[in-house]
């Protein structure tokens, strides 16, 4: 059968210890035929396997504009993912996709972009901010509000340092209270709150939030407050998938099948949805 | 529609000639349809087998692929399926008409080759459910115990011989391949088979107002907590259910070598959605919300289309006694 | 990402000649999570060792397979070398090729293959070891003593000289125990008393030992280093701190009552001291028996008392305080003998016990130090002794040999002789099993030296003859019957455990065996440990135990407790079981099947119901590690470092 | 029920050839059995090479589930061997041991495994020639009964 | 049968008024006469809904515990659990016994509306709503069936049982059922590590039938509804009346009959049979 389920069989190039429980995996495409027709848009998530362990979907962290390797994220919490973390450069993994929806790039186009991320919750924006870097005119100002529980938790941080240093870049840093150590030379408090101080206007903007479900709760109190209306974020979601095809059954929030009709979805259309994720 | 009739004791001469050059899948006993190797197996009951056909679309495990280790890295080997000409015969009309309804789903934006391969091999020959058994709702959903939806042919058994209703051209190709068993049906036939028919709808008392449904089933009523105490989230009515098709998708073997395996599941289970870290649906009644709605509500809306066919079976199996047509009344009603 | 080092010993010859070592190296090498794989001639030799470290060092391993000999030799020996290069020193298994395979086996294919697969094991048991580190626990630094006999005195006396608290909880008025009730003591022939008094002056004035008597234990909470005793001081009626213990209260008390101290051979008051020497020398009303207590008139102590310490209002106190240890010296009783219808049942008045003869032939006793007949007080003339009286006795009595009844036989009857030189002493006997030093010596010296007769055979009946007993026995060496008339006979009755050894046991969570005697951590290798951490035991509640034996255990079981304090934290055992409340259900299986008492019941709040159950967790303190917790679980939910599941399932599958 | 899309499905495991060498997995207990074994090896006392030695701290760690697993993973007989009753390191693992083997043994009868497959023995620490001996007799019974049949 | 509906409604109705008792778990008839199916009686209202008869065969145990069961000892919020009578069957009353001996609830926690049918349940009603005959037929027919099974050879006991499990098709409505299968997470879903593979192919459906079958000894107290429930007729129940019969042979112990006693796999005899052992 010309499976839909059958994986793209990819090379570990590199593997990146992000944090004590994260890593980021590079893998580039086996064959060079799926490499040259492989495209995808920043948003767009895969699944990944290992092989006698099972898949996993993750989002595809690298930008659309940087397609020589698929590189993910992953945090290790279950059987797949410690599977993940076991593996060495070199090792072959799984890989099917791109899936789902992506962020609505065109319709971003001349507007300020505010970033909120918090902890592993960067992955799915960080393809989006390199894809946005990469196409730097097309957006005027980009803010960035990135936080973790401690300087540990931050991931990408040779990224991170990046931006911070990147002129058409607003880019703020934080770890929670009692997160810090010596070294530290970014915020410290809470996403929400140090949102909230940076205060981007709501004026032509569009936020752009992914972390931890108390975070964006938060997050969107706080635009509220600053008054960004609920068509004007879009989060991304991470329900549990199986098949990545609108067919196993297990992502779906009332009719909307997040695999398919999301993952990326505007808090407005998240209000209609059962209160399900 | 073109008919025609077949002697009773022609239908297993006509499951051995099938065999010639066909696989045959038939009930085999009151549990489940099975491949048969005889017409002498066929087993004709009042009874609806307990397991429905879907096994035979959308296998309960079933190999995507092999993983195998080799000297220089990995190889993946896909599974292939037969393409082998298959009849199901017998076939309750409820089970067919699951088929167009999982045809949906399998097709959509993704096509499911393995599910269409085989439906694409596959004839299919109902036997009208004379009489239907008690359980069933066919009826209300726009099925019929002698239903013709997603079938070739339709045997209705009259009282000298099986009367056989051409539904297709696949069905038709059937007959006239194997012309020698049927004989020519006749306008007194075809009454006493519409006649029937009447008979055995008016039988089917239960009933789904599946268009309220779709309206009224509410997911924020308060109604669920209180409809879900009895279910003890067996998972039975999804497992027999012709139109369940939820799946978990799994590995086994190591890292040497294993298979990739596609898995029935079921949302009634504790572990469906759950997550390392988070569990959308952490309660026994959002699960048995979540299997209703989405038979009644979110099918519908994405496909169209009731995910059910009214076969009882959830009815007839459930270890608690729960009858889902009466459960959906009190959703509605008690919101 | 695993890195794991596979060595393969040759062991000079002894695993090379039969396994293919370089084979099994090489292919070993392709196991998965392997990174690195050699042999050496002996992997445990320095060079060997360095081998290894430099290979850690080089190849980056984070764990290791020794494919050598059993782990019962070099486990320890590679752990180190692990652990000197800066890895836990538990990311080891050894795959043991020599014992279990070359060793055994002849054939070199055969022997290689399994070697091969023993190793495939290791690797895959390794891959899932995680560095493991003890857990330490606080100590409270005190001992509680049960019991103060001679055992729990010279427990205290080690205890407290070490410098670390000690108490003493005696149930009886004073501490002295059964040896404060021995006249002399073989095979010295000092006098009990001489040596035990200094004893207990000696804890009565070190002022880190507490003494609690007309005391009990009445609850024991807690685990190793830090348990919890609920002690009940039963009330004295007398006040302690008042008292000078001058005597006139119990001269001048008018009820006169039958003494257990003298066993019920001579008198004491309602208000006593159970003997001169006692300590403390603060008397006890003994209500039951006192006449102001039961009749509500009397009160002549209260009167005569010059400082006032008489106080009938007093009550029992329940006082509760932290000990580290516990030291059970709750010793022995005796058996009784009223089965033994052919001795009469208990119901011949001659026929005495050998611990009422100690108290009769101590000089200080009810008669005196004179050798009486209880019946009629008449002079003993002729005496017969009885070995084995409920001892070695299946039917009537106990399996085990008491050990001290031949020696405490031989001394009676030699103190008899000394007594009555023209007296007639008999014993007779099963066996003699004077295994002590100078013990045999001693039974020679009565025999030889004193004239005690010893016969050998079982006595069939003793009965009354004309106000004289008659003992009837076989002395199996002349093949005869005999006869004997004698005036006293003394029973050696077995040494047996006390008739609450039981709740005793349950109180501390330790097993008794079908005597009820205390059970020994191994009955070789831990005798004064049990298997409750920090509960120790010493003295005959054990097992019989003469008075050398007696104070060698409770310096042992000191000198345990003292090693409990020498430190403020305890080191646990690192491979224990650890239990993922996620997945338990309170069933309490677990705990039901704990051995050492190790699983507790905790409130925790679940994240995902916000409601608190209530859960198994393991007190690492206490746990030994044995893994029967983790299989009684259905669910899984104890797992045990070291051999937990994903280990052991990863070696099965291996194979 | 049909299985479809198994064409990639295992090849069959019969073997029944003349030199078939069972496979057999033993679950020791460290302080007796395993010292016993140790003591066989130290004896250089020979015993057939089948035997695949798991080293648990007590018997009582040993899961009736590892032992259904040895089997479903083709192990052809299974060993469960600890502290002779009494002598347990921790004074009572065996005894439960016992209790559960015994109904694990009573259940796989009933399901129609030969009793000679799984069997259970108390080995010592001093007992090396009996480890041997257990071995010995253990693997020519289950020579004599052939795989098992799938 | 008439005669303990009417208790059942009378007793009912004193516990919710009187308020001892929040909830009465009972049954109700259901979508017909042949269909009985449990109930939840909160409302003094309600209370005519309750039934009893012939089809009231559902072991009500199972609401009782687990992740949405009524009545949990752990769960010491008590004021957010309702106190619970139940109507119990024998079967159900020595599901329950069993359940108290593994401390899922304190015995004070429920009220019992009990039906006896002169089988042992080791557990006093609180109130006795009526009497049934036991059902002997039943047992007799399961007791022959064992004996017939135990009669055959090994290879055709094998070759049955495979024949039986390779029906399964893992639906866990057998777990489900189950009083006594209450963890939090059953080992079939544990996946860190996998001890049962969860497609239905023969070895994995043998594995999960023997580990089922094993985490009963000595705590089934066969009251079948297993067996009831297994859509694919797997003969549940000779397992265990089988394994129930062994415990009672070898330990001398009756799962349900004894509120008071060690379950028999947490608790041994030095005396234990031993003469398996080599």
């Amino acid at each position: 059968m010309d499976s839909l389920y059958l994986p793209h069989c990819m090379t570990i190039k590199e593997v990146i210890e992000e944090t004590p429980d994260v890593k980021t995996f590079r893998l580039a495409f086996g064959d060079d035929k799926v490499k040259e027709q492989f495209d995808f848009r920043a948003g767009q998530f895969g699944l990944y396997s290992v092989f006698g362990e099972g898949e996993a979907p993750f989002c595809i962290s690298n930008s659309p504009t940087r397609k020589e390797y698929i590189e993910c994220s992953i945090k290790r919490v279950g059987r797949v993912t410690n599977a993940f973390h076991e593996l060495n450069v070199g090792d072959t993994v799984g890989f099917r996709g791109p899936y789902g929806n992506s962020f609505p790039l065109e319709e971003m186009h001349g507007k300020n972009l505010i970033f909120a991320g918090g902890g592993i919750g960067l992955a799915p924006l960080r393809s989006l901010i390199w894809n946005c870097i990469d196409t730097r005119k097309k957006f005027r100002d980009i803010t960035i509000v990135y936080g973790a529980r401690s300087t540990a938790d931050l991931v990408y941080k040779r990224e991170l340092s990046e931006w911070v240093k990147m002129k058409r870049l607003n880019t703020v840093l934080t770890v929670d209270p009692g997160g810090e150590d010596e070294t530290w030379e970014g915020e410290i408090g809470f996403v929400p709150t140090v949102l909230e101080q940076v205060g981007p206007s709501p004026k032509n903007a569009v936020v752009i939030t992914c972390g931890p479900p108390i975070m964006i709760k938060f997050v969107l109190v706080s635009l509220q407050r600053m008054g960004f209306t609920p068509e004007q974020v879009i989060t991304t979601l991470e329900m549990k998938m199986k098949c990545g095809l609108g067919k196993c059954g297990r992502c779906n929030i009332g009719s909307a099948y997040v695999c398919k009709h999301g993952p990326v979805f505007s808090y407005e259309q998240l209000q209609k949805l059962p209160a399900e994720y | 529609m073109e008919a025609k009739l077949l002697q009773r004791e022609k239908l297993s001469q006509l499951v051995d000639a099938l065999l010639e050059d066909h696989e045959v899948v038939a009930p085999t006993s009151d549990l489940a349809y099975g491949q048969i190797r005889s017409g002498a197996e066929l087993h004709l009951s009042d009874n609806k087998p307990t397991q429905s056909l879907k096994g035979f679309f959308f296998p309960p495990r079933e190999v995507l692929f092999e993983s195998r280790r080799t000297e220089d890295g990995l190889e993946l080997v896909p599974s292939s399926s037969s393409d082998a000409p298959r009849v199901i015969v017998a076939a309750r009309p409820c089970d067919v008409a699951s088929l167009p309804v999982l045809d949906k789903l399998f097709g959509w934006d993704y096509q499911d080759s393995s599910y269409f391969q085989r439906r694409q091999r596959t004839t299919i020959i109902s036997l009208a459910c004379d009489p239907p058994p008690k359980d069933c709702f066919c009826v209300s959903l726009g099925g019929s115990p002698a239903g013709i939806e997603g079938s070739d042919l339709l045997l209705t058994p009259l009282r000298d011989a099986y009367h056989v209703l051409i539904i297709t051209e696949r069905g038709k190709a059937l007959v006239e391949k194997y012309a020698q068993f049927f004989e020519e049906s006749d306008e007194q036939h075809n009454q006493e088979r519409a006649r029937l028919e009447d008979e055995w709808r008016a039988q089917v008392t239960k009933e789904i107002d599946a268009d309220r449904l779709r309206e009224a089933l509410d997911f924020d009523s308060g109604a669920w907590e209180m409809l879900a105490q009895q279910c003890v989230d067996c998972a039975i009515c999804t497992f027999l259910c012709p139109t369940c098709h939820c799946f978990d998708i799994q590995d086994e073997g190591d890292n040497a070598h294993a298979i990739r395996l596609r898995l029935w599941d079921s949302c009634a289970r504790q572990d469906f959605t759950e997550m390392a870290v988070h569990q959308p649906r952490p309660n026994h009644f959002s699960r048995y919300r979540q299997r209703l709605m989405h038979k009644f509500k979110y099918y519908p809306e994405n496909f169209g289309r009731v995910l059910c066919v009214g076969c009882g079976r959830c009815i007839q199996y459930c270890p608690a006694g729960v009858d889902i047509t009466k459960a959906l009344e009190r959703a509605v009603e008690q919101r | 990402m695993t890195r794991i080092g596979v060595f393969v010993c040759w062991c000079g010859s002894n695993i090379a000649s039969t396994v293919d070592v370089e084979k099994v190296a090489e292919l070993a090498a392709d196991l998965p999570g392997v990174a690195y794989s050699t042999t050496y001639k002996y992997m445990c030799s320095d060079p060997g060792q360095k081998l290894i470290a430099e290979a850690i060092k080089e190849h980056d391993l984070d764990r290791a397979v020794v494919a050598a000999c059993s782990p019962s030799l070099h486990e320890p020996t590679f752990r180190g070398c692990l652990e000197n290069e800066g890895l836990n020193p538990y990311m080891l298994e050894i795959a043991n090729i020599r014992e279990q395979c070359s060793w055994v086996h002849t054939d070199r294919d055969e022997a290689t293959e399994k070697a091969l697969d023993l190793i495939a094991m290791a690797v895959a048991k390794v891959a899932h070891n995680a560095p493991l580190v003890a857990g330490s626990i606080p100590v409270t630094r005190r001992a509680l003593i049960i019991g103060g006999g001679i055992s729990g005195i010279q427990a205290a006396i080690d205890v407290g000289l070490a410098g670390y608290e000690a108490v003493i909880v005696e149930r009886e008025p004073s501490i002295g125990g059964r040896m404060a009730q021995f006249d002399k003591t073989f095979p010295t022939l000092d006098c009990a008393a001489c040596i035990l008094t200094p004893k207990m002056v000696a804890v009565s004035r070190n002022p880190n030992i507490k003494i609690y008597t007309h005391a009990e234990v009445e609850e024991v909470t807690g685990y190793v280093g830090n348990y919890v005793a609920k002690i009940r001081l039963r009330a004295r009626s007398v006040d302690a701190d008042k008292c000078t213990g001058c005597g006139t209260c119990w001269q001048k008390c008018p009820k006169r009552v039958s003494s257990e101290f003298d066993q019920h051979l001579g008198m004491r008051k309602a208000i006593h001291i159970p003997f001169p020497q006692a300590v403390p020398r603060v008397p006890v009303i003994d209500r039951d028996n006192c006449l102001y207590f039961q009749r509500g008139k009397c009160r002549i102590c209260e009167t005569s008392c010059e400082v006032g310490a008489v106080d009938f209002e007093q009550e029992d106190e329940v006082i509760e305080e932290k000990f580290g240890a516990i030291i059970v010296a709750t010793g022995f009783t005796t058996f009784d003998h009223s089965t033994y219808k052919e001795y009469g049942a208990g119901q011949l008045k001659d026929v005495i016990t050998g611990l009422q003869f100690e108290r009769m032939v101590n000089s200080s006793g009810p008669t005196g130090g004179r050798i009486l007949r209880p019946s009629d007080g008449k002079e003993v003339n002729t005496v017969v002794f009885i070995a084995c009286v409920g001892s070695r006795d299946r039917a009537k009595g106990v399996a085990y040999c008491s050990r001290l009844c031949c020696m405490y036989t031989a001394k009676h009857g030699l103190l008899f002789k000394e007594h009555n030189p023209d007296g007639q002493a008999y014993v007779f006997y099963m066996d003699i099993r004077a295994a002590g030093k100078n013990y045999e010596e001693f039974v020679r010296r009565a025999q030889e030296e004193f004239g005690v007769n010893y016969l050998r055979g079982r006595v069939s009946r003793i009965f009354e003859e004309d106000g004289q007993l008659v003992v009837r026995g076989a002395d199996t060496l002349s093949g005869t019957q005999v006869e004997v008339k004698a005036d006293l006979v003394v029973l050696a009755t077995a040494l047996i455990a006390r008739d609450d050894a039981v709740d005793v046991a349950r109180m501390l969570g330790i097993p008794y065996d079908e005597n009820r005697l205390f059970t020994e951590g191994h009955p070789k290798l831990a005798p004064v440990e049990t298997v409750t951490s920090g509960v120790f035991l010493t003295g005959a509640c054990q097992a019989p135990k003469d008075i050398p034996d007696t104070v060698a255990t409770a310096s042992a079981a000191s000198a345990k407790a003292l090693a409990l304090f020498s430190s403020d934290v305890l080191t646990g055992e690192p491979m224990v079981s650890c239990i993922d409340t996620s997945l338990c259900s309170g069933c309490f299986a677990c705990q039901e099947v704990c051995p050492f008492g190790a699983i507790e019941a905790v409130e925790i709040r679940d994240a995902m119901t916000r409601e608190n159950k209530e859960v198994a967790h393991v007190i690492e303190s206490l746990c030994h590690g044995c893994g029967n917790c983790t299989v009684v679980c259905r669910a899984g939910a104890p797992n045990l470092a070291g051999f937990s599941h994903e280990q052991i399932l990863a070696e099965l599958l291996a194979v | 029920m049909t299985q479809e899309g198994e064409t990639v499905q295992t090849a069959d495991t019969k073997e029944q050839e003349d030199g078939y060498e069972p496979k057999l997995v033993a679950f020791l207990c460290k302080w007796c059995s395993y010292a016993g074994a140790d003591l066989a090896g130290g004896g250089r006392i020979k015993y057939p090479a089948n035997v695949r030695i798991i080293r648990v701290p007590c018997s009582c760690r040993i899961d009736p589930k590892l032992v259904v697993k040895a089997l479903e993973r083709g192990a052809d007989g299974v060993l469960v061997s600890g502290c002779h009753p009494g002598d347990c390191h921790y004074t009572e693992g065996n005894y439960y041991t016992r209790r559960r083997m015994l109904m694990l043994f009573k259940l796989l009868e009933f399901l129609g495994l030969d009793p000679k497959r799984v069997q259970m023995s108390w080995v010592s620490a001093s007992e090396g020639p009996k480890w041997a001996q257990v071995v010995e007799e253990i693997t020519e019974d289950i020579k004599s009964l052939g795989p098992i049949s799938t | 049968m008439k005669e303990i509906t009417k208790k059942i409604r009378k007793e009912a109705r004193k516990l919710l008024k009187d308020g001892r008792a929040d909830l009465v778990i009972g049954y109700e008839q259901g979508s017909d006469e042949e269909v009985a199916t449990p109930c939840f009686i909160t409302d003094v209202s309600q209370v005519d809904r309750l039934v009893f008869d012939e089809h009231c065969y559902h072991n009500l145990a199972k609401y009782l515990v687990g992740q949405e069961g009524y009545l949990t000892s752990r769960f010491v919020a008590q004021e957010k659990r309702p106190r619970v009578a139940i109507v119990a069957t024998p079967a159900t009353m020595r599901s329950i016994v069993g359940l108290i001996q593994e401390h899922q609830f304190a015995r004070d926690k429920l009220i019992i509306l009990g039906i006896l049918d002169g089988t042992l349940v080791g557990i006093e009603p609180d109130v006795v709503v009526g009497q049934i005959e036991e059902d002997q037929e039943k047992s007799a027919r399961i007791q022959a069936q064992v004996r017939e099974i135990e009669e055959m050879t090994a290879s055709e006991r094998w070759a049955w049982w495979e024949e039986q499990f390779s029906r399964c098709i893992r639906c866990y409505a057998c777990r489900q059922v189950c009083p006594f299968c209450y963890c939090e997470q059953c080992i079939s879903d544990e996946n860190q590590p996998q001890w049962i593979g969860k497609s239905s192919s023969p070895e994995n459906n043998r594995t999960w039938n023997i580990i089922r079958a094993l985490h009963l000894v000595g705590r089934c107290t066969d009251c079948g509804e297993c067996d009831r429930v297994c859509p694919v007729d797997i003969p549940l129940s000779l397992l265990a009346v089988k394994m129930a019969g062994e415990v009672e042979e070898a330990f001398d112990y009756k799962a349900g009959a004894d509120v008071d006693a060690k379950p028999a796999l947490h608790s041994f005899r030095p005396d234990d049979p031993d003469d398996f052992i080599r």
